[in-house]
This record gives structure tokens, C-alpha cells and sequence, in this order.
């Protein structure tokens, strides 16, 4: 079924040029050159078609929801001032669900049936990592908005040269040392986790662990829980946790199992027997708003971008916009989706080009504003450098849920792994 | 005789029409083609167990994951050949599945449905923890296209689509020309009866459980294949692929195309890949859109597709004859 | 030992929560003939549909206990009336199908209509916070599940045993053509049995709203698993079995997820197994 | 006197508190066309059921041919020689007559497991179906499904898959249930040949008196899952306990078959 479309819709295509091509009277010399003919149209053909695809299914579905808030939102300011590089803008959006074969599939059609100039999304790191090497055969760039994995950028973008995947997220660097090197302050000694049952939950904890050692060597690892995915009840984690009695927690549960985590261990009394509480992905605005004021006090989180910082013009503008266009605080997918689409357009406009060498090259070492404040696309692992804040949950009366208090922002470079990623010196802390 | 060479006439149409797919459509296409073709390989030989002998499987995940780990750490440690690594592939599925077979043939029904899940859940769950062995969730990535060389030097790339697509339908042929072969065996006439009954089938001599146990075994290696191959499509293997929701796939097709038929998991295969994608291409709610599909076959053609058209054709044809 | 008992009581209450989907998976399975693969999805209405009532329309928890399962009755009575009932004589795999549409159709639903995000409700205000049992709070919420559970089973086991209504159910799951010659109008009394299961997930559903804390699409996919399971090791079709199936399943991944948390993630499925390898048709199920 | 192609020892089964077999000890001699008779629930079928392994054995022993097979699995007995029809039609319903018959014939001839071979070169399997389609008459339906058979033909049918197993012994248990004369007359014609031609030995379960009498060698009748009396049609015709069984205590048992 599906074939037969494709070459009718390719036949219709052809026999739609080819006339207009032949009436021109260049016919013979498309046929021999037609390298000449398209030197004589301009470097940037429009639309610009945008693939972006993330989770809009299941449980998870609303990141996908806020990834497209972003996306969208972007792409109407661009298409308002003339598109990039004079071309409208066109997006498709899919559901990317947490299947890898599903994400693989997606940008497949992205590429080679709808004919997209860039993709952009992906929310799990094992759909990133399974898309890496397909991104090299499609040759178009990739910007991943979600996935953290630092395998991504360090093997398949540094050490396999795939370079046309980028990221403009954190990687799990803030999740893991960030969480560290503000950790190290705390008098606490004895540490737990109650972390997600997959390489995203046991990489977090180990960096954490690893940097932790590095920056305090009294620092204990007393007790550990992993969470498998979709776990609902947290009951037995908690009391493994209560058990050691432990001075710190640390957790990279995210989303709902977050929410579902916190609720039943402020219900335990988890909060009131552990006094330093970290979550480094707990300033989501699906977590903080779906716990409203039932999130605790004084816990430590982070997410990869929160509304509140930076305290700048151009943020405080967005998240402003944002809220007007669609009655939401700015998720931080909203923020790297939005991003993305401006990382492109950037890249395009530097590069003249919408070719796949030449944006990838033009976003090599690219500065660029956002929201978040100033990116730098690192040159050896295309990995986005920008700060992140961590703070202490608060309440605050202009808000209807916990936002950041003693906000502490630490500059990326100083807990980024950096390039060759292997051997001494290459992971925090650096001397 | 007529009908048998009518079908063998349609048999070779779709085969031409297969070979020329690479060469008048678009990349999506062909790889679209190419996935309908390993989800018609594995529903082809899960069939075999479901349509022929009667018993529902939601453990064939499981082979397929074992499939595509096989030729992952084959190809990893010891040959990336990809007929090799498929060779190993299907073999450590068909061990996988005599194993599970094993403990599973002496139930039925339901219960064998329900322990043959606890299997595949099983394995899931390994392929997920061992991460030593399989990278956990992440799985296997970067599963090579090695060129195939056979006797006397030659080597033949795979590496494109393009040409890769010539290596799956090579399998898919020869998958879909075996379960003919084994539908029209003594073998499979003894499956229909044990599917028909059980009972009477003992009472005819035949030992039940040992034939359940081999076409379970069987519709593994069939699975293992459709698993190596997209792990060599995909280049990657992950534990999802034993999942029960991946082992709910060939059930679907198979029921959506029609059990009774060789054609109708490959029917359900093609119709299942590519409405979804037509879905996709007007909604983002595609759930919705697949479900009402679904209803509406289920409700509407009790058979399967293909049952109800054969059944529609018999009818139109038989006033002519009579 | 304070440890223990938690364990044991985080068990029970999930254990207990698993039986309230599991009762009505069973009894439609027991009397229909049917495995609802849906029920998983009656159970995330229940809970979408009780959250609005107590979120949206400012009504308390018991008024959404009461009518958010009641919503979801009727969800119910449509997919019996117009759907299941053509199909009670097709074979299993067609019956997971058709309800497998449902729960695509239900998901997707949910997220049209409440959005893709999770929501959390406000902590109760009664019934809410902890009490300590031996130096270690446990919510007095799950206690109320706790009691719940053998409630259910109680009134259900007297609605089945004692009343009127309970034998002619008995005696039309045990032979359709027979109590149809007695004069019982059995697709209603079928009607009336699927939509009674119907509410008892949608119930569990509704209790679920403050116990997980979080409402997502596709919330009743977990959840359906662990109810067929259930209802299989238990013996499918004895609401007895189911019970037990429960609190074993319930206390017994507790403490997997304490002890041993290598296999959490097939605890479940281990157990199923080894119950079906020693007793076929599961504890309390009728030899075949 | 000579080895018993299948012998009893002290067998015993119960249903809950029903004794359906008590303390059986019997023995049936090569050659020899038996009876088994007795009112409704004397335990015939329970006794068949239990020496073709359709009921696992809770006491006792069974022996064929010397060799013990009290825990063998059906197909076992059934590659040995054993064999049975049933009472109820039990055959393949979706598969044609043929396919019915040739199911039994590639267990015994060990054809069946050949994956990859076309069934049509199973020139000898094919030939021997159809000599069986013969014996019992379904020649012409070979390429009907069973599910649209008459009911006579259905019984032809069950005795022709049990035939194709080319048992030593084999039970029929009310082999000629449902049929009209014509066909019935058939059948037993059927039956007194084979069993005359010696390589089968049947035991028939029949409710029919004339039949049994006409046809058997020796006459076993069950009373509450005991040996009521065992012997030639003579002895049992003028023994005085089945008389008292019969007309006594169950009458409405010798009139059963008419009503059906």
C-alpha cells in the first residue's frame, strides 16, 4: 500500500518538473549537468522542513506535549520574521514512544519520504544511541533535546565520528557531577540512592559517586535501590533506603515516578529522617507542578533548564511569551526544543547553506543565545555547553508550587567530561 | 491443482514485485518493505504455531531478542559474517525456545499463553539486567553490515538499503517457501491435528507434546532469523524486542490477516506496518485511528482479511459454478 | 523487624490493591468467559474520572469515590452492549484482540481529553498523613486499603453466595443454555455482571488516585498485567484464588524489591511460573 | 495357558467417593471378540478409559504382552497396539476424511515428522488411507471435512481413524451408536471380518443385546465397577445375577439405545 503511494507520488513529482523544466529549454542540459542547474537556483531551496519527534503516548506523554510547545512556538516567531534565511519553516511532529525501532523509523521518514532538512527531539537515551549510527547513513543533523546519556557525544559523535548528531540539553554530567561538587558541602557522610533500573539511573549515581570521592574521600555509599521503569510503588525503595539510615539522598527518578516517589516517601517520613535530599531532574515543571505544595522543603534540585535563570532580559521575555501562548510555565524540553529550532536557523544563516556538511561545520563551536542563557556547541563531542542552576526547594506566593531558593550555578566547564573522555584528567574534578 | 497454480502464479507475481521495489520506489519505501518483510518472517513461523497447532504464544519476543543478540555478540567477538552471525542467531533462538518449550508444552490454552509470557518476561528482564553482557537497556549498538563473503572470494556488500533489502528478501523467500513446504508436510498435518484434537491425536499415536515442543522450537528459529535480521537492519538489539508488547505483534498480525492461511500473516504484516503509517501521516493520534481499525476488523471480518476475502470470493464463484 | 513489618505492609496494601483490579477481571472471566484486557483501562478511567470530580468540580474524595467508578460504568455498558456481547463465542486470542483495540482506543482517549502529562492530586485531609507503627510512619491511607481489600472480598463472596442474584449468576456461568430454558434473561444478567466488573476496576481506579499519587495515559498497562497474573496464579475464574493470588503476589515482590532486587524485575513472572509448573490451573482453580 | 495380550492386576479407580472400578483383574486372549455390557455407570468407559491411558491409573497394574504400561502415555500404548474408538465422535472436525484416517497412519509408519516433504509423495501412506477409507466406506467423502459428514458416516469415520492405527487390541466403545440398520449391519460385517482376519482383537463396549450376542466370543458384564460374570454368551444369557441387574433393578437400560 504504502509502496505504491511512494511511486505515484514520485511519478506525480516528475511528471510535474519535468515540462516546466523542458518548457525552460534546459531540458538536454539538466539531463547532462545538473549540477548546472542548481548552481543557477539560490544556495537556501524552502521550505525548511524540521522533523522533531518525541514521546507523545503512554505515560510520558506529556513531554512530548511540551517539547511541541517549544517547537511550535519557535517556529511561529521565525515564520513571522521571514523564516530562516528568507524560507518558511515547516515542521512535522510524531510520536516518537520509547521504542528505539519506533524513534529509527521516524527519522527515517523524516529524511527520506518527506524530505526533512534537520531533526530535532528524542527523549531516550536508548533511542538516541540506537538512532546514531542510522543518522549517519541519512546524513542530516540531529539535534537531541532530551536524552542525556554522555555516551551519545563521547562514543558515537567523538570516538565514531558520527557528526551530525549535536545535543543542546544537559547530559547526565549535571545529573551526576553537578550533583556532586554541591554535595560536598553538605555535612553529610553516609549516602543512598533510590534511582530509575536502567543506564541512565546506574551512570547518574556512579558519576555521582566517582566525583563525590574525588571531591570528599570520607564520603560512604550506604544503600542503593533501583527502580524498575513504570514503578508506581516506591514503598519497599523507601524502606531499603530508612534502613541504612542514611545522612544524603540522592535520586534521578524522573517525571511521574518522581512525583509518585516523593508523595510516598513524604508520606514514610523519608524527608524528615534524611536531611540532604538531592534530585537532579526534580525543578521539572511536570514535577513541581504535579507536587504543588506537597514537595518538601530544602531539597535539592536541578533540571536542564529552569525558568527562573537565567535572571536575564531574553529569558525573562521568553518565559513570559511562553506563558502567553499557551498558559504554562516553560518545561525544560520547551526550552531545548525552542532552542534547537534557533540553534538551526543560526547555523543555517552562518553557513549559507542548508547542507548537511556545511550546517554541521557552522555549528561546530557555534555561541549562541537562549533562553537558557549562552550555549556553545562544544567542537570535539557537539555536546551544548551551558549553566544550569541548582537550588533548595521553596515556596513563594507568586507561584502555586515550589520553585528554587539559594540558587547555586555552577560553570559547566568545570564538571563537563572533556575530550578524549578517556584516561586521567578527562572527568571532574580537574585539578 | 488450478488453485495450487494460481497461487504459485501469485507467489511469483509478489516476488517480482518485491525485486523490483528497490528499484522504482523511495528509500522509505524499501525500508518500509523491509520491516514489513521481518515482521512477516516472524508471523509466517509464529503462525505456524498459532494458526496450525492451535497454541497462543506471548513469549516469541524472546527468540527474536535472542536472535538479534546472537549475531550482536557473535559479530562482536567472534565474526561479524552476517550469514554466520544469522546462523548463530537462529540457533540460539531454537535453544531459547527448546528450553521454554520444554517447560511450557504440557499446557494449553491460556496457561501455556500465560507461562510462555512469564518466559519472555523472563528473558526481558535478563537482557535488560545482564548489562555485562547485553548493555542493558541501551542494548547492542552498532551491529555491523559486514559484506557476505561465500566460497571462492566473492563478497557481496550489504551495506546499503539498497542492497541490504536483497539480503532480507533472500530470507523472507526462503522463510515464507519453508512454512509452505511445512504446512503441506506430514509434519503440519500432524500439528492441524493436534490443533483440531489434542486427545485424538494421542489416541492416533502421535506424541503430542514432542511435536508441540518442535513447531515451538520451530517457530523460533523462524523468529531468531526475523530478530537477526533487524538487528543487522537496526544495527542494534534491545531488550524490548522480548517484551510482551513486541510478543503481542506476530498474535496481531496473524489474527488481522487470518490464521488459516499462509498469506495472512504476511497480509497482517503489510497492513499493520503501512496503516500505521498512513495514520501516522494524519494524526498524532494514531492509537485512536489504529484501534477503531482494529475494531472495525475484528467485528467486521471475523476471519482475518484474507479469510473474509476468500470467503467473499467463494461466494461470488459459486453461483458460475453451480 | 521494624523493616519486616514494613515490608510485609507495603505488601499487603499493594497486594491489596492488585485484588480490587484483579476481582473484576475475575468475575467477568468466571461468568462471561471472557479475559478483558480492557479492564486495565476501566481502571485508569476510574481513576481520570474520580481525580475530576474531586479536582475539577471541587466535590470531596468519597463523592468521587462514588461517582467517577459510576462514570465509568457506563464506558462500560457500551463496550459490553455493543462489542463483547457478539463476540463471547470467538476464541481467546480474538477476544485480547478486540479488547486491545479498547485499551489503544481508552489511552489515547485520556490523553485527548486530560492531556498527555501526569497529574497528581491534592493530598487528602483525611484519611491522610501517617501513623507510626514501630518508630516508622506508614500512610493511614494504605491501612484504609488495607481494610478494603477483604471488604470487596466479603461482599462479594455474600453477593455470589447468599443472595438470589448471586445463584442465578452461578448457575448461568455454569451452563448459559440451561438457565436461559429456566427463564433468566442472560445477555442482561451478562450485561449487568460485565458492568458490575466494570466498576470494580474503575473502583480501584478511584482508590488509586491518592495511593500511587499520579495519574498518566497508559496508567492501566501495569497494572493489567499484574491483575492477570493474579487471576491466573489464583486459578482464572475463582474470586477466592484471585484474593490469595494477591496478597502472595503483594507481600512476596515487597520483599523481592527489599531483598532481593536482582529479580525485581521478573519477580512476578517467576512466581506465575513456578505456580503454574506445580498446579496447572493455578491455586484455587478447577482441575481441567 | 498362553501369554494375555492384556492383563489386569487388582485395578482400582475412584470419583470421589464413586467406585467406577474395584479390584479388576481381567484378561483379554489374542483373538478373542469380547463385549463389555452393564447398566449406565457400571464403569465400562471408566475401564476403557483407564487401559488406553485416558485415565491415569490410581491402583493396580496393567500389563500388555507381558510388558507393564500401567504409566505409559497414551501415544506409547497406541505405538504398541492399543488403540480405541470413542463413544462420542472425537475425530479432527476441520480436516477432510482423508486427512482424518492418514493422521494415525504417519504416526505408525513414524512419516509424520517430515517437515519438508509434500504429502501428496506419501504414495504408500496414501494407498494405505485409502484401503481404510474402503474397509469402512468413506471413499467417496476422502475430500469432505468431517464437520460435514452425516452422523453414520461420523461413526464410520471415528472406527476408521481408530482402524488406521492397525491396533493389536482395540476398543470400541459403542461403535455403532446412532446409526441406522444399514449402516450398522455394515460395520459389525466390518468388524467380524477384521477380527477374523486375526491381527486385530476387539473389544466392543454395545448396548445393543442383539448385537452383542451376534457378535461376541465372550461376555464381560460390569455391575458398579465389578465383574458381575465373564464368560461365553451362553453362560452369561442364563446367569442368574444379570438377569436380576437387567430386569431387575435397571430396566430402563435395555430400552436406552432405542430412544436415541
Amino acid at each position: 500500500m504504502e509502496k505504491k503511494g511512494m511511486n505515484r507520488r514520485q511519478f506525480l513529482k516528475l511528471t510535474g518538473t519535468v515540462p516546466l523544466v523542458a518548457a525552460a529549454g534546459t531540458f538536454g542540459g539538466w539531463l547532462a549537468f545538473p549540477k548546472g542547474l542548481w548552481a543557477a537556483t539560490p544556495a537556501i531551496k524552502g521550505p525548511i522542513k524540521i522533523g522533531y519527534q518525541a514521546i507523545l503516548s503512554g505515560t510520558l506523554a506529556g513531554y512530548g506535549e511540551f517539547h511541541k510547545m517549544g517547537a511550535v512556538m519557535a517556529i511561529e516567531e521565525i515564520n513571522a520574521k521571514g523564516g530562516i534565511a528568507g524560507q518558511k519553516v515547516e515542521m512535522e511532529f510524531r510520536d516518537s514512544t520509547t521504542k528505539a525501532d519506533e524513534a529509527i523509523k521516524n527519522a527515517r521518514y523524516f529524511v527520506d519520504s518527506w524530505g526533512a532538512d534537520y531533526l530535532a527531539g528524542i527523549d531516550s537515551s536508548g533511542q538516541a544511541l540506537a538512532l546514531a549510527p542510522v543518522m549517519a547513513q541519512l546524513d542530516r543533523p540531529l539535534m537531541v533535546t532530551h536524552a542525556a546519556t554522555e555516551k551519545l557525544t563521547e562514543e558515537f559523535v567523538f570516538k565514531k565520528g558520527v557528526k551530525q548528531i549535536f545535543r543542546n540539553c544537559m547530559p547526565t554530567y549535571n545529573d551526576g557531577h553537578a550533583a556532586a561538587f554541591i554535595a560536598k558541602d553538605f555535612p553529610a557522610v553516609k549516602w543512598s540512592t533510590v534511582s530509575p533500573k536502567y543506564e541512565y539511573g546506574f551512570t547518574c549515581w556512579k558519576m555521582f559517586q566517582d566525583s563525590l570521592k574525588g571531591l570528599k574521600p570520607s564520603a560512604q555509599f550506604v544503600a542503593e535501590s533501583f527502580a524498575p521503569f513504570g514503578t508506581t510503588d516506591f514503598r519497599s525503595h523507601i524502606n531499603t533506603i530508612m534502613d541504612a539510615r542514611p545522612d544524603g539522598l540522592y535520586s534521578t527518578e524522573w517525571a511521574g515516578e518522581l512525583i509518585s516517589f516523593v508523595r510516598q516517601g513524604k508520606e514514610a517520613g523519608l524527608f524528615d529522617k534524611v536531611k540532604y535530599v538531592m534530585f537532579p531532574v526534580g525543578a521539572a515543571m511536570d514535577v513541581l507542578e504535579g507536587l504543588g505544595k506537597d514537595m518538601p522543603d530544602n531539597i535539592w534540585v536541578s533540571a536542564r533548564y529552569f525558568f527562573q535563570y537565567p535572571n536575564s532580559k531574553e529569558n525573562n521575555d521568553w518565559v513570559a511569551r511562553f506563558n502567553k501562548r499557551w498558559k504554562h510555565y516553560p518545561a525544560y524540553v520547551s526550552e531545548t526544543a525552542y532552542s534547537a529550532i534557533y540553534a538551526y536557523k543560526a547555523a543555517v544563516e552562518k553557513a549559507g547553506s542548508k547542507d548537511t556538511k556545511a550546517v554541521v561545520a557552522a555549528l561546530e563551536g557555534m555561541e549562541m543565545n537562549s533562553p537558557a542563557g549562552k550555549r556553545v556547541f562544544r567542537k570535539e563531542d557537539h555536546q551544548a555547553m551551558y549553566d544550569v542552576p541548582w537550588g533548595k526547594t521553596k515556596s513563594d506566593p507568586k507561584y502555586p508550587f515550589k520553585v528554587m531558593g539559594d540558587m547555586k550555578v555552577l560553570p559547566a566547564k568545570e564538571y563537563f567530561n572533556r575530550p578524549p573522555f578517556e584516561g586521567p584528567g578527562t572527568t571532574p574534578p580537574f585539578k | 491443482m488450478k488453485a495450487q497454480n494460481r497461487n504459485a502464479g501469485a507467489a511469483a507475481v509478489v516476488l517480482l514485485a518485491l525485486c523490483a521495489v528497490p528499484f522504482l520506489s523511495g528509500k522509505f519505501a524499501i525500508y518500509l518493505t523491509m520491516r514489513i518483510m521481518l515482521l512477516g518472517i516472524f508471523a509466517v513461523g509464529y503462525n505456524l504455531l498459532l494458526g496450525q497447532t492451535g497454541l497462543l504464544s506471548f513469549g516469541h519476543g524472546a527468540f527474536y531478542a535472542a536472535g538479534a543478540y546472537g549475531l550482536g555478540l557473535f559479530g562482536a567477538h567472534v565474526s561479524t559474517h552476517p550469514l554466520l552471525g544469522v546462523a548463530v542467531g537462529v540457533a540460539t533462538a531454537v535453544f531459547l525456545a527448546l528450553l521454554v518449550g520444554y517447560l511450557c508444552v504440557r499446557h494449553t490454552e491460556i496457561y501455556f499463553a500465560m507461562l510462555t509470557l512469564a518466559c519472555g518476561m523472563m528473558a526481558f528482564s535478563f537482557f535488560w539486567n545482564a548489562r555485562e553482557i547485553t548493555g542493558g537497556d541501551d542494548g547492542l549498538i552498532g551491529i555491523l553490515r559486514a559484506p557476505v563473503s561465500l566460497f571462492g572470494g566473492i563478497r557481496i556488500p550489504i551495506g546499503k538499503d539498497g542492497q541490504f533489502y536483497f539480503f532480507v528478501l533472500f530470507f523472507f523467500a526462503l522463510s515464507v517457501w519453508a512454512a509452505h513446504r511445512i504446512r503441506q508436510s506430514p509434519f503440519g498435518l500432524a500439528l492441524a491435528g493436534i490443533r483440531e484434537n489434542a486427545r485424538r491425536s494421542e489416541f492416533a499415536g502421535v506424541p503430542v507434546r514432542r511435536y508441540r515442543l518442535a513447531v515451538f522450537a520451530l517457530s523460533g528459529a523462524f523468529a531468531g532469523l526475523a530478530g537477526s535480521l533487524e538487528a543487522l537492519l537496526e544495527s542494534n538489539a534491545r531488550p524490548f524486542m522480548a517484551h510482551w508488547t513486541h510478543s503481542a505483534e506476530p498474535v496481531l498480525v496473524s489474527l488481522l490477516g487470518g490464521l488459516s492461511s499462509l498469506a495472512g500473516p504476511l497480509v497482517g504484516s503489510a497492513i499493520y506496518i503501512a496503516m500505521r503509517e498512513i495514520i501516522q501521516r494524519f494524526t498524532e493520534n494514531w492509537m485512536l485511528g489504529f484501534g477503531i481499525v482494529l475494531l472495525v476488523i475484528i467485528m467486521g471480518f471475523r476471519g482475518g482479511v484474507t479469510g473474509t476475502l476468500s470467503a467473499l470470493f467463494r461466494k461470488a464463484a459459486a453461483p458460475g459454478e453451480g | 523487624m521494624q523493616s519486616y513489618v514494613h515490608v510485609i505492609l507495603a505488601g499487603l496494601s499493594s497486594g491489596m490493591f492488585i485484588w480490587l483490579v484483579a476481582s473484576g477481571l475475575t468475575l467477568i472471566f468466571g461468568v462471561l468467559g471472557v479475559l478483558n484486557f480492557a479492564h486495565g483501562s476501566f481502571y485508569m478511567l476510574g481513576a481520570y474520572c474520580s481525580f475530576t470530580v474531586l479536582k475539577y468540580l471541587g466535590a470531596g474524595y468519597w463523592t468521587g469515590l462514588l461517582l467517577g467508578p459510576l462514570a465509568v460504568c457506563a464506558v462500560g455498558f457500551v463496550v459490553e452492549r455493543f462489542f463483547l456481547r457478539h463476540v463471547y463465542r470467538i476464541a481467546l486470542p480474538y477476544q485480547l484482540l478486540l479488547t486491545f483495540a479498547f485499551v489503544l482506543i481508552f489511552d489515547n482517549l485520556v490523553k485527548i481529553v486530560w492531556g498527555g502529562g501526569a497529574l497528581s492530586p491534592p493530598s487528602l485531609s483525611f484519611l491522610g498523613g501517617s501513623i507510626p507503627i514501630l518508630g516508622r510512619n506508614f500512610p493511614v491511607y494504605n491501612l484504609f486499603i488495607i481494610a478494603v481489600g477483604p471488604v470487596v472480598a466479603l461482599l462479594l463472596w455474600a453477593l455470589l453466595e447468599k443472595t438470589w442474584y448471586g445463584r442465578i449468576i452461578r448457575a448461568s456461568s455454569s451452563d448459559r443454555e440451561m438457565a436461559a430454558s429456566l427463564g433468566v434473561r442472560v445477555p442482561a444478567l451478562f450485561t449487568g455482571v460485565f458492568v458490575f466488573g466494570t466498576w470494580l476496576g474503575a473502583l480501584g481506579g478511584g482508590l488509586a488516585v491518592p495511593y500511587v499519587g499520579l495519574l498518566t495515559p497508559g496508567m492501566g498497562e501495569t497494572i493489567i498485567i499484574e491483575a492477570f497474573i493474579v487471576a491466573v496464579i489464583g486459578g482464572l475464574g475463582s474470586l477466592k484464588g484471585a484474593f490469595v493470588g494477591a496478597l502472595v503476589i503483594g507481600v512476596l515482590s515487597a520483599f523481592g524489591t527489599r531483598f532481593f532486587p536482582a529479580f525485581d524485575m521478573a519477580l512476578t513472572f517467576i512466581l506465575m511460573g513456578g505456580v503454574l509448573m506445580w498446579r496447572p490451573q493455578g491455586l484455587f482453580g478447577a482441575t481441567r | 495357558m498362553p501369554e494375555p495380550l492384556l492383563a489386569t492386576q487388582k485395578l482400582s479407580n475412584h470419583f470421589g467417593m464413586v467406585c467406577t472400578a474395584r479390584d479388576l483383574d481381567l484378561r483379554f486372549e489374542p483373538g478373542v471378540l469380547t463385549s463389555i455390557i452393564g447398566p449406565n455407570g457400571a464403569g465400562k468407559s471408566t475401564l476403557i478409559n483407564l487401559l488406553t491411558g485416558h485415565l491415569p491409573v490410581q491402583t493396580g497394574k496393567i500389563r500388555f504382552r507381558g510388558r507393564d504400561i500401567t504409566r505409559l502415555p497414551i501415544h506409547k500404548r497406541v505405538r504398541m497396539g492399543i488403540c480405541r474408538s470413542f463413544q462420542v465422535v472425537n475425530v479432527f472436525p476441520e480436516l477432510t476424511v482423508a486427512q482424518n484416517v492418514m493422521i494415525p497412519v504417519l504416526a505408525r509408519t513414524g512419516r509424520g515428522w517430515n517437515p519438508v516433504r509434500s504429502l501428496t509423495r506419501e504414495t504408500a501412506v496414501l494407498r494405505e488411507t485409502e484401503a481404510i477409507l474402503a474397509m469402512v466406506a468413506l471413499l467417496p467423502e476422502r475430500d469432505t471435512p468431517a464437520t460435514a459428514l452425516s452422523h453414520g458416516d461420523l461413526r464410520l469415520l471415528e472406527v476408521g481413524v481408530a482402524l488406521a492405527a492397525a491396533p493389536t487390541l482395540l476398543f470400541l466403545d459403542e461403535p455403532t451408536a446412532g446409526m441406522n440398520p444399514v449402516e450398522r449391519a455394515r460395520l459389525l460385517e466390518n468388524i467380524r471380518g477384521l477380527a477374523r482376519g486375526g491381527r486385530t482383537t476387539f473389544v466392543v463396549v454395545e448396548h445393543d443385546m442383539d448385537v452383542v450376542f451376534s457378535l461376541s466370543e465372550r461376555i464381560i458384564v460390569l455391575h458398579r465397577g465389578e465383574i458381575l460374570c465373564d464368560g461365553t454368551p451362553g453362560q452369561v444369557r442364563t446367569d442368574p445375577k444379570v438377569r436380576e441387574v437387567y430386569l431387575g433393578e435397571d430396566v430402563s437400560d435395555l430400552f436406552r439405545y432405542e430412544e436415541e
